[in-house]
């Protein structure tokens, strides 16, 4: 059964290559192939979930490239990792399918974007389910295009294109790292099959110098990835996609398949503790950078799109805090309440048509469904008890803190503190007060948007419940299961970390009622005390700038220089070499004076010089 | 002094003081006549060598025919009888240098060779001796000889003769 | 028999080569250089009727050969002089510097 | 010498030298007592046949034992028989030519063309069939005094004159210093004979005439080179070629140079290998040879160079001839096993490419006041077959594979890297300089096939040229894919150690 | 029978027919043209079969001797999977360029298929001799006919462009040749396999000879290839010579510099290659970055596109430098996927042009709106050359680095830095073209007709094939790359 979940990720492609080729007149109506055929792979997740669960991991391998004895491999592999994560990607993107139909509607090019979607769903579901890393890389640059496309998909607005050039680029860099560490990797184990990578691991076949830097190598990957700090920079511009494809992308699916990859090759990781230390501070601080560049945005997606950053900021500094389930956990919970928020801001978006939230307001009244499942988002988002959010956040927390990483245990406080400051301002700006938008008639969004959003809702409060101090850890042991190379862990915590957990949250929500529901507190009090931090919070630490003016302007100093080069040395050079030639012809064309006598005077000095240089040659001179 | 030596002094001189009054006379006419002196010097040369053959030739061919064809070309062509500049000065230097540069080397070279021996039945009917070799071994080169003759002759008949009168002739 | 030894009339025939050739070339006259050049070829005949007498193996060929030699030079003397009269026809010059139509 | 010793030689092989000995006669007896108004033309085809009835007594005498009559006056090997037979052709592409030329009236004496053509090929057919100097050098002044007059007979062209006389004075010059170097070898081995020569100098003592004879070597090279213009003697040839009508450029640039370098083989050949050289062991052509290598490189260099900057299409060939004859001169230098084959394929394969480049200049230029390189403008679109067959000659002259010329060179090149020492730096310098001939060649191109239609002149093609255009388009091609054609002739037909006495 | 020579000169059918043809009938000598074209494509496919079918393709005739029998030249043609891939390719891109040619050369039809049908059997020779000499007579009679198809038909600086290229090709093959003569010379042999054994063991001559034509290889193929600072003609020729024409010479003629170095320089001269194989990384490595740098500040597509060129030829000798099959299938991979990749680019380029008639990055912009179709397979081709999985270029420069990592780590990881680089030009190139604004608006804009559809669908469809299942090659190749292998001892 579970060799042939290689069905899974085809369906969707299907949909490309069907919307692709021959849907150009179809319009609308391609929205139901997509919503049937991801349907389809959604329903395949389930059963391989629950085969798998009954039956064990499995898969199937054919070979791929063959290089002289090395041989290369494409198959699928399914393990608990994998089908969870089927389930969870084949979920959202079918939800977020069913919602664009509505949300798209009068789009032209909604074919485009739906072909585009199922491409983006395809490579992600075969990212999932690959039993090498070669396979993952493929379908990891891959989930990259479609991101890219999806990103550009408004291709004549300029901020689109350059969003989807950034895009690009940058976790393209990141992919150049996972490229390098693949290749080392490789060369050290003579596989990029998982097993064997383990298997060679764990036998302590790859000294522990190189282990860490190809560790560290394919984080990098994961940083491109999953924006975490200092690659993180394209993920706020992505949002020039349409909302859904934030939803979905740049919040559930592919920036979580950086936190994936860590967790994939965990083994690996876990084998050279500093690698671990890079992963867990990077996330660490991820984490609490990214939130309060949150606290100052004004754009609604842009505050999702960093406390995105930052959440997975949050699953980093699990890993690399030894929290495997923590880690892969909060990847699902944030899964849900992430897309679901990103399509209640869709829905208010489509309603409003602005994404300035201080246009906003007052839409609590206005859009009765739309209104509490993003407060169910939020709520779980901002780790209140009970709802999804809490357990997973509560665990991260627990495992760094048993990891001994009291810094970063600190640090997520902190940054939980901020993430539940920043997502009640967003939600009382929005939802409360007085209606500050220019359109009059807010309308709650059609069934097919709304549908989903409650679906996402009901996952975001109960997902949380299969992983709980209270009824089981289900979750951690059956990712652990089987595995011969994750270790078993579960920690009870103390009380007093959940409850501290528990009032940081409070505390942030309160903060921002006080502010922004009851205004008892003044909303400029950073902008009026402090400017300098303002500004540099506002504009995300002036990091794109720094990179426009060392990277981008030092690319280009390069390339002028070699323009240079290329102008004033090589063509120089060229133009040198000719003009010797020419001038040669022109000093023997100018001595072709025409004059009979200056003929016989060269032949004869001509002679003369020959006839001296054979006799003094010859010795007799 | 031996008779010989004196004698080949002499003609010697003459021969070189003919070259050099050509080089450095004005007039053309007179350069050809200098160089007439030059050719006669030659001749007598050429007897001193046992060659009278050769010597009445020359006398004949060079002394009389060239020098006459030369001097109606002079007079035909009639025009500025002066040498009127050196021209390119670069050129006669260099052309200079390198005469000098021959005949230094040429000098060592020259220097360098001796030879024991010398015929001496020369000067024995020295008339028949070439003309026996001339019609026997050498009757391919003297046939061919006069094609080369035959050539020049219509060579030159059909390059010098007036065109014009000829086309009025036609007419 | 003789104290003159080759190499004197050897020397003579170069200085009259080297006369010769020195008038051809800086000579401005066409008829003169012309007549330059039957000097350079009367130095050769020195030397063929010098080596006839008191070369290697010695004999008559050497003055044959000056004998082809002296007729050549006239029939090219005389063709050179037919081409002047032609040229002089259309150019009304015998200076040889001014036949410069054709260069470079 | 009584007159049976004279009988009692086979005088039969001079059969092709008869043949034209008696049509040369002929014709100019014909002239002057045919009327005026008889077609000269006439004698043009006659003068053909001859050359053909020349061409086929040569090609009876292939396989022929070495003979020669009266001590190698005239002499009969392998290496005369082979070069006569490019002599024969070359002269009847040329006469085929020239029967059609019609430069405006300008060649008033039609009559004589066509014999003073033939006499310069007896004369070069002379200098192939002897061993002796003076019959060398009476062939030699045949061809060069015709050659004179031939170069003169557009007398009404002031080109025609000038080219005439510079051609004179420089031969007058190149004579005299071939004769002065002559003497020497007279002087030193005491005979003209060259089979005596090459067996006299063996055993002279070196130190006493070496350096004479090394100078006797460059004076006749020197001398020689006039024939074939290469450095320092070429300056002559753009004029005199750009002056000359051209089927007496197409002959002075293929048969008189052919003429050349047989006599440079010949004299430097039969001598100098076998005299003791500078150094030990080595022979003084060998110890030479430096020199005629660094002649050959700036005469490459000079023609390829010099030539970029030609608009008249006839210097153009004048300049691209001085750079093959520095081409041919590399086997030579080279001196290797390949040296007679490639020197001959080559001068085959440039025998047809330049004649036949010659041959579409005469119909390009004769009708137009220019010789400007821009008459070739658009000629694709005009004369289409035209443009095509100059393209295949241009390219073989460039030595681009698929031609004649390519074989050559590749022939050229093989013997020069085979010998020894191998000769890289001329190898270098031969490529290198073919490169930059791409330009000029390439340039003609681009006129035929980028260009817009300059002119519309009138391009006739009348018969003789066709063929000739024709014959030497297919032997361009033919001989640049099947090579073996000729090739497997020479290498078992002629066997040139015969050459040797 | 002998495959190969019906397939070499098949054009010359085409070359015959065409000549027949007066120039007036425009339909017919285009679609004579373009079936000229695919009859040597369905030979190829026969060569290939009979390839596989274990048929005896090699042939060999005595053609020339020199100096009776001291030299012999002999007509030698064989293939082994490297040459019979790129034989496809040529077949392939040639048939596709030459519809192209018939949809956008607008006069003098039949003389420019006259000189494509011409370069196509220099291409084809080239790839099946399998003597140096009949490989030089191949490789030079290409010369001549691109000189033709840019000057006459080329744009603005055709001519100049056309002799960059005779002059730059020239020199090279002038030292091809003088080393085949040396060659030749000193082992009085020119067929490949022959000197491969002699090469390879034994002292027929000198370690320094040896380096010299190692040497001269370099210089002659690495301006073909080409590689800094030799390409400049390269690019100039991209830019002014017509589409048609771009796409043989960047899918196929710029290939020969690459297939020789592979051949010859480590098929006959393997160990001197291990030797200088640090070297050549270098130059990979330059190349790969000056061609990618410079390619970010062009100011014009098809200066983009050529300077792209440079740089996956980098990556090429990258490949040829990591000696191991890693590399070695990556460089022949590179080969094959940059010929498919670059032809279909141009092609589009050409599209671009015919309705906009500028290629100027400034004053173009939002095309994708008036074309989407072009857009999109622009797009795609602009991935492609930026090495996404699925697609060809992914698949040769995984092998290539695979390679060069195993042998010298530190370059690669410095050249990993090109690859950031192709995408950041490429994505500038191409989104800067199809995204955005539309700058100015063209009259007539429509999209890909069907004639350009089907060429740039079947090179597409050829670039996702050989990404998705590299395996379909690699079983061609497995031999050759055995007996390359055998060539440096590994």
């Amino acid at each position: 059964m579970l060799e042939n979940a290689w069905l899974i990720p085809l369906f969707p492609l299907l949909s490309f290559l069907l919307l692709i080729f021959l849907g150009n007149q179809w319009r609308e109506k391609s929205s139901f192939v997509g919503i049937g055929f991801t349907g389809i792979s959604f329903v395949l997740s389930v059963i391989v979930l629950f085969v798998q669960m009954t039956n064990g991991s499995g898969g199937a391998e054919a070979a791929w490239l063959t290089i002289g004895s090395i041989e290369f491999r494409v198959g699928v592999v399914v393990n608990p990792l994998n089908a969870l994560m089927l389930v969870i990607v084949s979920l959202v993107s079918f939800l977020v399918h069913i919602y664009s139909k509505s949300y798209m509607h009068d789009d032209a090019r909604i074919t485009t974007f739906y072909s585009y979607l199922g491409l983006f769903t395809f490579a992600m579901l075969a990212l999932v389910i690959s039993p090498n890393l070669l396979q993952l890389y493929i379908f990891w640059e891959l989930v990259g295009v479609g991101s890219f496309l999806l990103i550009g998909f408004y291709f004549y607005k300029e901020e689109a294109k350059a969003a989807a050039k950034k895009a690009f680029i940058m976790t393209r860099i990141g992919d150049i790292g996972l490229l390098i560490g693949m290749i080392l990797l490789f060369w050290q184990v003579g596989s990029l099959e998982f097993n064997e990578i383990f298997t060679a691991v764990r036998d302590g076949e790859v000294a522990e110098g190189l282990l860490t830097l190809i560790a560290i190598l394919i984080f990098i990957g994961a940083v491109g990835k999953s924006g975490q700090f200092p690659l993180h920079t394209w993920l706020p511009d992505a949002m020039e996609g349409p909302t859904p494809v934030s939803a979905l992308i740049h919040a559930a699916t592919m920036v979580a398949a950086g936190v994936y990859l860590v967790a994939t090759l965990f083994p690996v990781f876990e084998s050279s503790p500093a690698a671990m230390t890079v992963v867990a501070v990077t996330g660490g601080f991820t984490a609490i950078f990214a939130a309060t560049i949150g606290l100052v945005q004004k754009d609604i997606k842009r505050v999702l799109a960093y406390s995105t950053v930052s959440q997975l900021g949050y699953m980093m500094m699990a890993l690399g805090a030894a929290g495997y389930v923590a880690g892969v956990f909060h990847l699902m919970t944030h899964a849900f309440f992430k897309a679901l928020l990103f399509l209640a801001a869709g829905s208010v978006i489509h309603a409003v048509h602005t994404q300035n939230i201080e246009k906003m307001g007052g839409l609590w009244k206005k859009m009765r469904i739309t209104g509490p499942v993003f407060l169910i988002g939020t709520l779980a988002i901002s780790g209140v008890p009970l709802f999804s959010g809490f357990f997973s956040k509560d665990e991260i927390l627990l495992a760094t803190w048993y990891d001994g990483r009291y810094g970063l245990f600190t640090l997520g406080l902190i940054a939980a503190f901020f993430t539940a400051f920043y997502m009640f301002r967003l939600f009382f700006m929005v939802f409360t007060g007085d209606s500050r938008s220019t359109v009059t008639e807010v309308q709650e969004s059609p069934r097919s948007m709304t549908y989903p959003m409650i679906t996402l809702a009901v996952l975001a409060i109960f997902s949380g419940y299969i992983n709980t101090p209270w009824f089981g850890t289900f979750l951690g042991d059956w990712l652990i299961g089987d595995s011969e190379f994750l270790p078993f862990e579960h920690h009870e915590g103390p009380v007093w970390i959940m409850l501290a957990a528990s009032l940081i949250a409070f505390a942030g929500i309160g903060l921002a009622y006080l502010i922004y529901y009851k205004k008892s507190l003044q909303r400029d009090f950073l902008t009026s005390h402090m400017p300098n931090t303002y500004t540099l919070v506002f504009n995300k630490y002036f990091i794109d700038e720094f990179y426009q003016y060392t990277i981008e302007y030092g690319a280009r100093a390069v390339s002028y220089l070699g323009s240079f080069i290329e102008k004033y040395i090589v063509e120089v050079i060229v133009a040198a070499v000719t003009g010797v030639v020419k001038s040669v012809g022109s000093l023997g064309s100018r001595l072709q004076s025409g004059q009979v006598q200056t003929y016989g005077a060269v032949a004869f000095v001509g002679l003369a010089i020959l006839v001296f240089l054979v006799v003094w040659t010859g010795g007799y001179l | 002094m031996s008779g010989e030596l004196f004698a080949f002094l002499v003609l010697a001189l003459l021969a070189i003081l003919g070259g050099i009054l050509m080089l450095n006379l004005t007039k053309v006419i007179h350069m050809l006549l200098s160089l007439v002196l030059t050719f006669l010097a030659i001749a007598g040369l050429y007897v001193m060598l046992s060659a009278e053959f050769v010597a009445i030739a020359q006398v004949l061919i060079y002394s009389g025919a060239v020098t006459i064809i030369m001097i109606f070309g002079i007079m035909l062509t009639r025009h500025n009888d002066e040498q009127k500049n050196q021209g390119n000065l670069t050129r006669n230097i260099i052309v200079g240098a390198g005469v000098v540069l021959f005949f230094i080397t040429m000098y060592i070279s020259i220097n360098q060779v001796s030879f024991g021996d010398q015929a001496t039945d020369l000067h024995v009917e020295n008339t028949k001796q070439i003309g026996v070799e001339l019609y026997s071994k050498y009757v391919i080169p003297f046939e061919l000889m006069s094609v080369v003759l035959l050539v020049a002759l219509v060579g030159a008949i059909i390059l010098a003769k007036r065109d014009d009168e000829e086309e009025a002739e036609q007419k | 028999m003789s104290s003159l030894p080759v190499n004197a009339y050897l020397l003579l025939a170069l200085v009259l080569f080297c006369i010769g050739l020195f008038g051809a070339l800086t000579k401005k006259n066409t008829v003169i250089v012309l007549i330059s050049i039957e000097l350079m070829l009367n130095a050769v005949n020195i030397n063929l009727v010098a080596f006839s007498k008191y070369g290697i193996n010695p004999g008559i060929t050497g003055q044959i050969f000056s004998l082809f030699t002296i007729t050549v030079a006239a029939a090219e003397a005389a063709v050179g002089l037919a081409i002047l009269i032609a040229l002089y026809r259309n150019r009304s010059t015998v200076q040889i510097d001014e036949m410069n139509t054709m260069k470079h | 010498m009584d007159m049976d010793t004279l009988l009692s030689y086979e005088w039969s092989i001079m059969a092709p030298e008869f043949t034209i000995l008696l049509v040369a006669t002929a014709l100019s007896l014909i002239d002057l007592f045919v009327s005026k108004n008889v077609d000269r033309k006439l004698f043009g085809w006659f003068g053909i046949a001859g050359i053909a009835i020349a061409l086929i007594f040569s090609f009876s005498q292939i396989g022929h034992e070495p003979a020669m009559i009266l001590a190698n006056t005239y002499r009969l090997d392998a290496f005369s028989l082979s070069f006569k037979i490019l002599l024969l052709t070359g002269s009847l592409l040329v006469l085929l030519m020239g029967v059609s030329f019609e430069a405006r009236g300008e060649l008033t004496y039609r009559g004589e063309f066509y014999y003073l053509l033939l006499t310069g090929l007896l004369g070069a057919m002379m200098m192939a069939s002897s061993a002796d100097l003076i019959t060398l050098f009476v062939g030699l002044e045949l061809l060069t005094i015709s050659s004179y007059i031939l170069a003169g007979t557009r007398k009404k062209s002031r080109y025609s004159n000038e080219a005439a006389m510079k051609y004179v004075i420089n031969g007058g010059i190149s004579t005299a210093f071939t004769l002065f170097g002559m003497s020497y070898i007279y002087g030193l081995t005491g005979s003209t004979n060259l089979a005596d020569i090459s067996r006299e100098i063996s055993n002279i003592t070196p130190a006493n005439v070496q350096v004479l004879l090394s100078i006797a070597f460059i004076l006749t090279f020197v001398g020689l080179a006039f024939k074939i213009s290469t450095v320092p003697f070429q300056m002559w040839a753009p004029d005199v070629y750009q002056g000359a009508p051209t089927p007496v450029t197409a002959f002075l640039s293929v048969v008189s140079k052919t003429a050349g370098f047989i006599i440079i083989i010949r004299v430097l050949i039969s001598i100098f290998p076998f005299t003791q050289g500078f150094e030990e062991n080595t022979s003084l052509l060998h110890s030479l040879m430096i020199f005629l290598s660094v002649l050959a490189g700036m005469t490459m260099i000079v023609g390829n160079t010099i030539a970029l900057k030609q608009r008249n299409i006839k210097r153009l060939f004048a300049y691209s001839s001085i750079a093959h004859a520095g081409y041919l001169l590399v086997p030579f230098v080279a001196f290797s096993e390949l040296m007679f084959e490639s020197m001959w394929f080559y001068l085959v394969a440039y025998l047809l490419m330049n004649i036949g480049a010659f041959a579409i200049i005469q119909v390009m230029t004769e009708h137009s006041d220019s010789e400007d390189v821009s008459i070739f403008a658009g000629l694709y679109y005009r004369r289409p077959w035209i443009a095509i067959m100059m393209t295949v000659f241009l390219l073989s002259l460039a030595g681009i594979p698929g031609t004649a010329g390519f074989i050559g060179k590749l022939n050229i090149f093989i013997g020069a890297l085979f010998s020894d020492p191998s000769r890289y730096i001329l190898a270098v310098v031969m490529i290198g300089t073919t490169v930059i001939s791409y330009f000029y060649y390439f340039g003609i191109m681009a006129q035929m096939f980028m260009r817009p239609a300059g002119s519309a002149a009138q391009v006739r093609l009348p018969v003789g040229v066709t063929i000739t255009m024709v014959f030497c388009a297919a032997g361009t091609i033919t001989l640049g894919l099947f090579p073996g054609l000729v090739l497997e002739f020479f290498q078992t037909q002629f066997n040139f150690a015969e050459m040797f006495y | 029978m002998d495959w190969l020579t019906i397939l070499i000169f098949s054009p010359l059918i085409g070359i015959l027919l065409l000549s027949l043809l007066q120039a007036e009938q425009k339909v017919t000598i285009s679609l004579t043209g373009i079936l000229a074209t695919v009859l040597p494509l369905l030979l190829s496919l026969v060569v290939y079969a009979q390839f596989h079918g274990g048929g005896d393709l090699a042939i060999s005739h005595q053609w020339i001797s020199f100096g009776n029998g001291l030299f012999q030249i002999n007509y030698e043609l064989g293939i082994d999977g490297f040459s019979l891939l790129l034989l496809l390719l040529a077949t392939i891109v040639s048939a596709l360029s030459a519809s192209v040619a018939a949809a956008q050369i607008k006069q003098g039809l039949k003389a420019f298929f006259l000189w494509f049908l011409i370069l196509e059997i220099g291409m084809l020779g080239v790839f099946t001799a399998e003597n140096l000499i009949l490989f030089f007579i191949f490789f030079e009679i290409t010369l001549v006919p691109m000189f033709f198809l840019i000057g006459r038909w080329g744009f603005v600086e055709r001519e100049k462009a056309a002799y960059s290229f005779l002059i730059y090709n020239g020199l090279g093959s002038a030292v091809l040749l003088i080393l085949f003569a040396a060659i030749f010379a000193k082992t009085g042999t020119t067929n490949i396999e022959e000197l491969k054994t002699i090469m390879g063991s034994g002292d027929a001559v000198s370690e320094e000879f040896r380096f010299g034509s190692l040497l001269a290889l370099l210089i002659a193929f690495g301006v073909k290839l080409p590689i800094v600072p030799l390409h400049t003609w390269m690019v100039r020729v991209h830019v002014h010579a017509p589409i048609a024409v771009v796409m043989i010479h960047a899918g196929i003629l710029l290939k020969i510099g690459a297939y020789g170095l592979i051949n010859f320089g480590i098929g006959i001269f393997g160990d001197q290659f291990a030797k200088v194989a640090p070297f050549m990384a270098v130059l990979g490595l330059v190349n790969l970055l000056y061609g990618a740098f410079l390619a970010f500040v062009q100011n014009e597509l098809k200066s983009v596109f050529a300077y792209s060129s440079v740089s996956h030829m980098g990556i090429v000798l990258l490949g040829v430098a990591a000696m191991n099959e890693a590399g070695i299938q990556g460089a022949i991979f590179q080969t094959l996927s940059h010929g498919l990749i670059a032809a279909l680019l141009f092609l589009l380029v050409g599209v671009i042009y015919e309705r906009t008639h500028t290629t100027k990055l400034r004053s173009l912009g939002g095309l994708a709106k008036g074309m989407p179709l072009a857009a999109g397979f622009f797009l795609a081709a602009g991935m492609a050359s930026l090495g996404l999985p699925g697609m060809s270029g992914f698949v040769s420069e995984f092998m290539a680095f695979l390679g060069l990592f195993e042998s010298m780590p530190w370059l690669a990881a410095i050249g990993t830095l090109g690859i950031i680089m192709t995408a950041v030009y490429i994505l500038r190139a191409v989104l800067g073209v199809t995204y955005g604004k539309t700058v100015k608006s063209f009259a007539g804009m429509y999209d890909l007709t069907r004639r350009e559809m089907i060429p740039a669908a079947a090179l597409l469809a050829l670039i996702v094939l050989i990404g998705i299942y590299p395996n379909f090659i690699t079983h061609t190749l497995q031999f050759a790359l055995e007996s390359i292998m055998l060539g440096i001892g590994g």
